[in-house]
């Protein structure tokens, strides 16, 4: 499924061989993912939706997708290796992926540097597209701090005045909750207590809900992922927190992948996120239906993530681009309507602009499902220092 | 905060439950190393696919039927890997059974994605032990209250087992010296065999019972590892009561470090481990003087 | 005790030439590889010697690594330094840290020193993981690789790097082999076989083992600040004991305590991961079975392996003689 | 030369040497005898430092090392042979003595050269191996060569070291008559400056090499004396050999 140093000497004689019939119509993609590690099936969800959404726009584009595989092992010195073996050695045309911010940090310079454009399908730190944006750096996912912003006015009107959040420590953890805070009491709320759980240490979060506990807040505002979401949603259902202390949240926390492991103990947790399986429009129905004929799955939003990078691409060579060069310029530019709604590009930062979608888990007919309760109008992110130079190659 | 009687009572319950989940874990490990001088790097795994099983056989059988029914896989598990590596590598040595074992996480790892998948699975908490109770002017989980009362029933068993039975004077015999034990005309392979299905039993045990607390996931085996063998190394390897004592410290350690000295929690318990380590090399309370 | 073999000289010798000749025909991802096999050499060679020769089996030589490549590029980046000062430092950081671990740990042996050794490695794990400073679990941009410009090299050049490396990993071997053949050398390999005797012949045992240690853990810290050089991004992962675990795997698959062996080893696993790698994502249980087997066969990796093969095929005088005499 | 003043060390409520003093001139060859469990092997322990005494002093040369660990006093000169051969197996016999020899100069923590090439251990092991018989043996391999040879080389690494004491536990321990005949001609070979104190069961041997004689029973000390007193004593014979007759 990877290239390999066979495949990738095997590749080299039958490209040559194949030079002259395949020409400049060809785009060489490199895909960035992790395929084994703690993140194995958020790529896997986006590897599979960008096929489809290959499948799906570019037949008719008169280009030939050629895809090189990498696995990043959510390492970010393997994902910097693999990055440079994808421009220097396969030559890519541009790449695709990236879900840790570690990686995305890791590989920036690198990107940069070469000219290469990316197109970030999930790693959501805010500096990629604020201090060390790159105009070869599109972000077609989401930042954390644009999921987490729009919560902080949201609650208030809700009449939440007193809050205590909880998130792991580190970067993603601390930028999600900051994002949130400042909303919040902006919005003037009060944040009355913070806990940071060791990042993937942490198995038992007692000793935090513990202290939210006696905090005496309204509310609490958590941010986590992954394996950590299922524990923390579950014990703070068993500790019998919900009913005096409703739980909120940045929406991965009860993520479409997640939710039938937290099982009953996600019902009526609140969060907000800018893909929600149940949004009502006719994009996202055909979207779910040709995921699910797929892949058998309900789609996620590394699904959307996915499927739309590979929209924004074909969009991009639709326009004209055939190259290193003209893709870093083109992709900036596109803009559609997908199953997230209206997407479109941020030019000074490059990141993508979207609406956020409140939601809660309800129980439904086979399961639980999301019960979106308001779509919080697209906004972009502060500039943040990024100073976008123009692609120079 | 830290002022109210209430929140100590619920760290201290937090620090017991985290405790005796270790105890579960830890004790087999221990036991099987005092006996057989084997160190099982695994032992993490089989913790893994206990859960794994139970986790499965909750959606067919309910929760009990996993609770059950895990305990006795992971043992047949250990059965199988007992005739394949454990036994051939008795007298290795150390690097050798480290280096086997190690290999084996790695087979364990993949092998549970294989088959279970790489997302996280949970499972509820069974009717019975949902909600919480009110104990010393707290309401705690019923659930965590159970794994608290099922770690001490355990070491309650294991603790007459040893004192009063016969194979459990055996044990103790074999532990102390293993080629006294096989003069005294006690069949220590057959011993050997059974303290390590036993203990892997166990470790199927703690899965099953931290699979409705925790998500089932692939690397939760090595996760747990680190703990369990910071556990035995403070108790002392081979000693029951040193698998207690090391649980406990750990647990609270873990608990109250963790809310108290947030910046410094996970370095503390590496640090309390160091400290023992300079001060007693065999542990605190070494199966032998 | 540690001697050169002929069958070893020639190795040693096929795999210089070799390397070096690859280093001009290979593309950019074979020197790529090239130098992550130079990098997991220097480990293992550093590994090889406390715990092939001195029986000191360390789990938290990864963690070194990891020490010394944190230490060059927070010296680099944050203190401004140089690339060779900021090396010697981290060196140095490493080599004191392996000291005081060694010191401690000098009074345990076999399972004790492993778990001893574990514990350690993860508390520098823990340590870089939660410190700010170190940039968390996102670890760490901005390593420099050495300015040769004044004499003409470039070493972001791959072609050049992996050069470097290589001619490092000699650097590591002659140091590894000196000491092996020094007075600390010789008092290593006898505490490894009897400990008490040499105390009773009048050694400071811990501070024979710590030395030991210290020089290792410099080694591992070397291999640490190239790390950091090659992909001048750094993350807390290097620390992990699996790391440690997969050096440990690496020499048992080369032959312990040959010295030579572990760079084969180093070859074969960096080669076999990526072969794997490219036709399954679960490489992992695959390279688990290999140790397995690898462990199970009871031969002392390739070069134990094929010494047991030579040495059965010649008659052994010496002993012969020595039995005669009894 | 080497001289211990009631020295006393109990293991829980039993007394294994009961306040022992002894006093070797330099040059002396003294054998302990003792019925097994006597505590002889506990006094040596004692002597190089690898038990503490409860209570007493040992003086090495006139200075009190009772606090010194094992490695220092041996560096002041004080070596011994093992009852179980203690070697290392793996490696020639010349290794082993110039291992010994080394560590024995201090060469044993040497970063820069390799003390096995230096002339002065090269001597040491030539000397040594003269002296102990090991000649012709010196690059076999430990694992592979005789009990017997092994014997001779436990007492060569203890001269390797170049004591002015060397403590021997029953040397003869497991050889045969024919081998032990030799072993006394090799103890009386050694340098008349050296001070010896053997650990013996072997009646013949002890009349054979030593100059005096201390007999322990139940950790005291219960005769000291010239071989020819210790033969016709009916006290010996009485506590000592009626014992061994039993062992």
């Amino acid at each position: 499924m990877k290239s390999t140093i066979k495949a990738a000497l095997a590749g080299l004689v039958t490209s040559t061989a194949m030079l002259t019939a395949a020409q400049a119509e060809d785009i060489k993609v490199g895909i960035l993912l992790p395929y084994s590690g703690v993140y194995a099936a958020l790529g896997q969800d986006i590897d599979d939706a960008f096929a489809l959404g290959l499948e799906t726009y570019g037949t008719d584009s008169g280009v030939t997708f050629e895809i090189v595989r990498e696995d990043t092992e959510v390492k970010p010195p393997v994902g910097l290796a693999k990055t440079k073996k994808l421009i220097l050695q396969d030559e890519v045309d541009v790449m695709v992926g990236v879900v840790s911010s570690g990686v995305l940090g890791a590989i920036r310079d690198t990107v940069d540097g070469a000219g290469v454009p990316l197109i970030v399908a999930n790693a959501g730190n805010d500096e990629a597209t604020g201090e060390a944006c790159s105009p070869y750096i599109t972000r077609i996912s989401f930042s954390n701090q644009q999921v987490n912003r729009p919560m902080g006015q949201w609650m208030v009107d809700q009449g939440v005045k007193k809050v205590f959040t909880i998130a792991p420590d580190y970067a993603a953890g601390r930028q999600m909750i900051d994002a949130f805070t400042t909303a919040f009491t902006a919005a003037g709320g009060e944040v009355v207590g913070q806990e940071w759980p060791a990042f993937q240490k942490t198995q038992d979060f007692g000793p935090f809900l513990a202290n939210a506990k006696a905090s005496g807040a309204d509310a609490v505002y958590v941010f986590f992922a992954g394996g950590e979401a299922i524990s923390f949603v579950k014990q703070y259902d068993s500790f019998g927190m919900k009913a005096e202390m409703p739980l909120y949240g940045s929406g991965f926390l009860t993520s479409a992948l997640y939710v039938e492991a937290q099982g009953p103990a996600a019902e009526g947790v609140i969060t907000a996120l800018h893909y929600v399986p149940t949004l009502d429009n006719p994009e996202n129905a055909a979207f779910v239906a040709a995921f699910k004929a797929k892949t058998g799955r309900i789609p996620s939003e590394y699904a959307v993530q996915g499927y739309d990078s590979a929209r924004a691409l074909v969009e991009a060579v639709k326009a004209g681009a055939t190259d290193r060069a003209t893709l870093a310029t083109a992709l900036p530019k596109v803009a559609f309507t997908g199953p997230r709604g209206d997407l479109k590009m941020d030019p000074a930062t490059n990141n993508v602009v979207q609406p956020i979608h409140v939601y809660e888990t309800v129980a439904g007919p086979d399961g639980l499902t999301q019960k979106v309760l308001a779509t919080l109008p697209a906004e972009a992110d502060p500039v943040n220092g990024c100073a976008m130079p123009a692609a120079t190659n | 905060m830290t002022a109210d009687l209430g929140f100590w009572v619920l760290q201290m319950l937090n620090a017991l439950q985290l405790s005796m989940l270790l105890f579960l874990l830890s004790v087999g490990l221990t036991v099987i190393f005092g006996l057989m001088h084997f160190v099982n790097l695994a032992h993490g795994s089989l913790y893994a696919f206990g859960a794994y099983v139970a986790a499965s056989l909750a959606g067919v059988l309910g929760y009990w039927g996993g609770f059950f029914l895990a305990p006795l896989a992971v043992a047949a598990m250990g059965a199988a890997l007992y005739f394949t590596l454990i036994r051939s590598q008795r007298r290795a040595g150390p690097m050798a059974q480290v280096l086997i074992t190690f290999g084996l996480i790695f087979v364990a790892v993949d092998a549970t994605r294989l088959v279970w998948g790489d997302l996280p699975i949970g499972i509820a908490v069974p009717a019975v032990f949902e909600g919480q109770l009110s104990l010393l002017g707290v309401e705690y989980p019923i659930y965590r209250l159970f794994i608290i009362t099922l770690g001490l029933a355990v070491l309650g068993v294991l603790t007459l087992i040893l004192s009063r039975t016969q194979i459990g004077a055996m044990i103790r015999a074999g532990v102390d010296n293993d080629q006294m034990a096989a003069c005294l005309g006690i069949n220590v392979e057959r011993m050997f065999f059974l303290v390590f299905v036993v203990g892997c039993a166990l470790a199927g045990l703690a899965g099953a019972v931290a699979a409705p607390v925790l998500s089932v996931t692939p690397d939760m085996g090595l996760q747990i590892l680190i703990p369990t063998l910071i556990v035995i190394v403070i108790g002392g390897l081979g000693s029951l009561k040193g698998a207690v004592a090391g649980s406990l410290i750990f647990g609270f350690v873990q608990t109250f470090g963790a809310v108290l000295l947030p910046t410094l929690s996970s370095v503390l318990i590496y640090a309390l481990l160091a400290a023992v380590l300079v001060a007693r090399p065999q542990g605190l309370l070494p199966a032998k003087g | 005790m540690f001697q050169h073999t002929p069958l070893r000289l020639t190795t040693l010798a096929l795999l210089a030439a070799g390397s070096l000749a690859y280093t001009f025909a290979a593309g950019f991802f074979g020197l790529e590889i090239l130098a992550e096999i130079a990098i997991l050499a220097i480990l293992v060679i550093a590994l090889d010697l406390v715990a092939g020769f001195g029986g000191m089996v360390s789990l938290c030589h990864g963690a070194l690594l990891g020490v010394g490549a944190y230490a060059f590029t927070v010296a680099a980046t944050e203190a401004g330094l140089s690339a060779a000062p900021a090396m010697a430092l981290a060196i140095a950081l490493s080599a004191a840290l392996a000291f005081a671990i060694g010191a401690v740990c000098a009074r345990s042996t076999g399972i004790y020193f492993i778990m001893a050794t574990l514990a350690f490695g993860q508390m520098g794990y823990s340590f870089v993981f939660q410190s700010p400073l170190f940039g968390g679990d996102d670890g760490l941009a901005g390593a420099p690789r050495p300015d040769l410009g004044a004499i003409g090299i470039d070493l972001t050049d791959s072609r050049a790097f992996a050069i470097y490396a290589i001619l490092l990993v000699a650097v590591t071997y002659l140091v590894a082999a000196a000491t092996l053949r020094s007075g600390l050398g010789r008092s290593l390999v006898g505490l490894h076989h009897n400990e008490k005797r040499l105390r009773a012949l009048g050694l400071t045992v811990w501070r024979a083992k710590a030395t030991a240690f210290a020089i290792s853990g410099a080694l591992a810290g070397l291999a640490g600040c190239l790390a950091a050089q090659h992909t001048q991004y750094i993350s807390p992962g290097l620390l992990s004991w699996t790391v440690s675990g997969e050096a440990l795997v690496v020499v048992i698959l080369g032959g312990l305590g040959t010295l030579v062996g572990p760079i084969l080893g180093a070859i074969l696993f960096v080669v076999l991961k990526h072969e794997i790698s490219a036709l399954t994502p679960y490489w992992h249980a695959i390279v688990g079975l290999i140790l397995i087997a690898v462990v199970m066969s009871r031969a002392n990796g390739v070069v134990g392996f094929v010494e047991a093969r030579l040495a059965t095929r010649k008659p052994q005088p010496l002993v012969k003689e020595a039995k005669a005499d009894a | 030369m080497l001289e211990t003043r009631n020295l006393t060390k109990s293991f829980g409520p039993i007394q294994v040497t009961k306040s022992v003093s002894l006093k070797l001139e330099k040059g002396e060859r003294r054998v302990i005898l003792g019925p097994n469990g006597a505590g002889k092997t506990t006094l040596f322990n004692q002597l190089v430092g690898e038990i503490i005494p409860n209570a007493g002093s040992i003086h090495l040369d006139g200075a009190d090392v009772t606090a010194l660990r094992v490695a220092d006093r041996a560096r002041r000169g004080l070596s011994r042979s093992y009852q179980k051969n203690t070697l290392f197996d793996a490696l020639t016999i010349r290794e082993n003595l110039g291992l010994a020899a080394a560590v024995a100069l201090g060469k044993g923590q040497g970063l820069w050269s390799d003390p096995l090439q230096s002339p002065e251990v090269r001597e040491t092991v030539r000397e040594v191996a003269a002296l102990v018989d090991l000649a012709p043996n010196l690059d076999a391999t430990v694992s592979a060569v005789s009990y017997g040879i092994r014997r001779q080389l436990e007492v060569g690494i203890a001269l390797a070291t170049r004591p002015k004491v060397i403590l021997m536990d029953e040397p003869t321990s497991g050889v045969g008559p024919e081998m032990s005949k030799g072993f006394h001609r090799l103890l009386k070979s050694l340098p008349r400056e050296l001070t010896i104190l053997i650990i013996e069961h072997d009646m013949d041997l002890a009349f054979d090499v030593a100059d005096t004689i201390t007999v322990l029973n139940y950790g005291e000390v219960v005769f000291d004396g010239l071989p020819e007193a210790a033969k016709g004593s009916q006290l010996l014979k009485d506590i000592y050999l009626g014992a061994w007759e039993d062992a």
